[in-house]
């Protein structure tokens, strides 16, 4: 279903704020309406509670500037956390920044990091020596019903996650790899206990 | 020759795992592949490339039917680490090649000792040669072990003084006698 | 279906423009396309002219901005970082914007090390960017933390978007490719003193981590490129 | 001729890629090398091997400047992936020979449906020769496209029913009517 981005309601402009936290308010909240929709196209908004949504910060940064900030001023990278950071205060308690493989800032719901995790984990578990482009594939085609929800959940992890987690689930040897010229193709590890 | 374990096919076997606490099992798991090779197989000697001496058409580090192979760096580790663990020696003679030692030196020190007691060979000499080519151990474990590996498996008696070594001119052990 | 990743760059690209686009240009023909190119002549000419206006009043730079992203014109293409629509710094942001997409879309081809000159070189070229301002922009995304990270080799800078650090060895290699464009076994065991079964295997470890490509008609020996000469390699042999 | 992009001198583009999903980008950049060789030099046709029809000297899968060139293995999985990706089709008349689509036939439908309306040639019979080599599509880009194209060109117009294909006595294609 082709949707333009939600238009901003009102132009949020930089130059029409006279101070700089009431702008940040704002825009914190076009972000996480955004991202709130954008992100999980499955439930509606009345279930808000399970759905689940992870992405890099870097990656929601660029998709973001693109699709809701083209004509009314993009914001920097500084403000995108500053704005992440005022969920709490504004009462918008779904999604908050959180960090993973004590690295990458993420925006994400409330344990999604478990959620994609045992995603990609199920995938290889099903589909043995899969390489990075093949997960991608698999983890983000419509699934059939999923364990939690019965509807078709339709995920869109971005590469970034993607690979941030998977390069956790081997650190944490969950997976282990398997290392040919051809690549590297991801295993589960049902031997050796860690 | 007899399967090896599943392990043997799983793919990540052959590839050096980054997670430490990961990787020294799966060295560990190497070292129990290479000695259950060398036991079913009588094979006392290996290649440093996993060339088996007793059938010189396998390496256990090459697994053609699953197209994998250890890399030589992870080789050296599987055999550091087997060293180590004195579950192989390097052979003095061609130190391409390492001898695996699938029970330790001192049970087969034991099982020598019994093969003495049971033929009732106590007080007589026995030459290195007899002991491993010779009829009467036909039936033993230690049937065929290199002598070299065969010396080694003596000390421990002669160090408990309960056998003495017997050495030629050059003072390379020749024969024992085991008291 | 939305895809993210690097796949959700194309199809937000595509379903955006695509959306709009295939009914404007249902009957692409050339003459379509020629006035197309007119079309968007004029409209960074008016852009350029009316750029006081286009700052002051936000709903007309935003009709203005749209109508340039639904027939494919990149907003950043459009104006030059002297005369820029709102502020100097909005033109840094589009340029973090870019430098996140190129890093994404190119990861397939570069194992996600890409060096600031092939930034520049390949990826910003017509855009009249200095590597100065290239690296304003990178050094603002350290603030998303995105596991973007900025090492150097011999001098000169490149920014790693892939979880897994390269190691020193795999560092070396890509030293010693600085030079040629490209690392031997024997160039390794000439510059390093490396044995073969070290280089051998690093040179692989690297092909399949896809950080370098293959080149098996240069002659004896596998020559290893570096990915980035693809496209500076000309400018590189001045 | 117009200078291909610099991934064209890049040495390792000639040789398949071990790596797959390098190799995945690396069939990409061929398949976009062909198209874009093809639009610029109206070059409808090339045969198997990589030499243009437009001009027999060159051959784009020979770079004689840095002396690389694609083995015929790896030329075939090219040609396979450009036609599994409707980019290139055989020419049933010489299957050693392909229609480069740099544009695709839809695209190309609606161009030579555009040329009818504004010649104001509707419901007029044109000959397929005529399309192609006639003086009122010499501005076209279709202009010189070759009749067995040309006429894979039209079957959308035809499945859409706005045009009719004429056939001679022994039922190949000979002109069109569009209405």
């Amino acid at each position: 279903s082709h949707r333009i981005a939600k238009k901003p309601a009102l132009i949020i402009d930089r130059e029409k704020f006279y101070n700089k936290e009431l702008f940040l308010d704002e825009i914190a909240r076009e972000i996480y309406d955004f991202a709130m929709s954008e992100f999980n196209e499955t439930t509606t908004t009345t279930q808000n509670e399970n759905i689940h949504i992870m992405v890099t910060l870097v990656d929601f940064y660029a998709i973001y500037n693109k699709s809701m900030r083209i004509g009314t001023g993009l914001i920097s990278p500084l403000e995108m956390k500053e704005a992440c950071q005022r969920f709490e205060k504004l009462g918008l308690n779904n999604l908050k920044l959180t960090r993973i493989n004590n690295r990458v800032l993420c925006l994400s719901t409330k344990d999604s990091f478990n959620f994609v995790k045992s995603q990609i984990l199920s995938t290889i578990d099903q589909n043995p020596g899969s390489d990075l482009l093949n997960l991608t594939n698999l983890i983000n085609t419509p699934s059939t019903k999923t364990a939690n929800n019965n509807k078709m959940e339709t995920n869109n992890w971005t590469i970034g996650v993607i690979m941030e987690i998977l390069q956790n689930c081997v650190d944490e040897g969950d997976l282990l790899i398997d290392e040919q010229i051809s690549g590297i193709y991801y295993y589960m590890n049902t031997y050796w206990k860690v | 020759m007899q399967p090896l374990p599943p392990i043997y096919s799983f793919p990540p076997l052959y590839t050096r795992q980054p997670n430490s606490i990961i990787r020294n099992q799966q060295l560990n798991a190497w070292i129990d592949l290479i000695l259950q090779y060398a036991r079913e197989n009588k094979c006392w000697t290996m290649a440093k490339t996993g060339t088996s001496t007793a059938d010189p058409k396998f390496n256990i580090f090459h697994n053609e039917s699953i197209q994998r192979s250890v890399s030589p760096m992870f080789i050296d580790e599987i055999w550091a680490l087997m060293i180590k663990q004195s579950k192989a020696i390097v052979n003095n003679d061609n130190n391409n090649n390492y001898f695996i030692l699938w029970q330790n030196i001192d049970s087969w020190a034991s099982l020598i000792l019994q093969w003495f007691e049971d033929s009732n060979k106590l007080n007589q000499v026995v030459t290195i040669y007899e002991l491993s080519q010779g009829d009467e151990t036909i039936n033993w474990e230690f049937h065929q072990m290199p002598e070299p590996l065969l010396i080694l498996a003596l000390k421990p008696l002669c160090k408990r003084n309960r056998a003495t070594m017997l050495k030629d001119e050059d003072g390379a052990p020749i024969a024992i006698k085991v008291i | 279906m939305k895809q993210f990743g690097v796949a959700a760059f194309d199809t937000l690209e595509k379903e955006k423009y695509e959306g709009i686009g295939t009914d404007l240009l249902k009957r692409q023909s050339l003459e379509l396309q020629e006035q197309l190119k007119i079309f968007q002549e004029r409209l960074t000419v008016f852009a350029d002219k009316h750029n006081d206006e286009l700052k002051e009043n936000p709903e007309f730079r935003e009709k203005f901005m749209h109508m340039c992203s639904s027939i494919g014109i990149d907003p950043l293409s459009l104006f030059n970082k002297d005369k820029h629509l709102f502020n100097v710094n909005d033109f840094y942001y589009e340029l973090c914007v870019k430098v996140i997409e190129v890093c994404r879309q190119t990861k397939d081809i570069n194992g996600g090390v890409i060096s600031f000159d092939e930034l520049a070189k390949g990826y910003f070229k017509d855009m009249a960017i200095e590597t100065a301002d290239l690296e304003k922009a990178i050094d603002m995304l350290s603030a998303l933390d995105g596991g973007f990270e900025i090492f150097r080799i011999r001098g000169k800078k490149f920014l790693r978007s892939v979880p897994n650090e390269l190691t020193s060895d795999q560092t070396q290699i890509l030293e010693i490719c600085s030079i040629l464009g490209y690392a031997s076994v024997s160039l390794l065991k000439a510059n390093l003193e490396w044995r073969n079964v070290r280089s051998r295997a690093v040179l692989d470890e690297m092909v399949a981590n896809g950080l370098l490509w293959v080149d098996n008609q240069a002659g004896p020996e596998i020559h290893y490129w570096d990915p980035s000469w693809i496209t500076t390699g000309l400018e590189n042999n001045e």
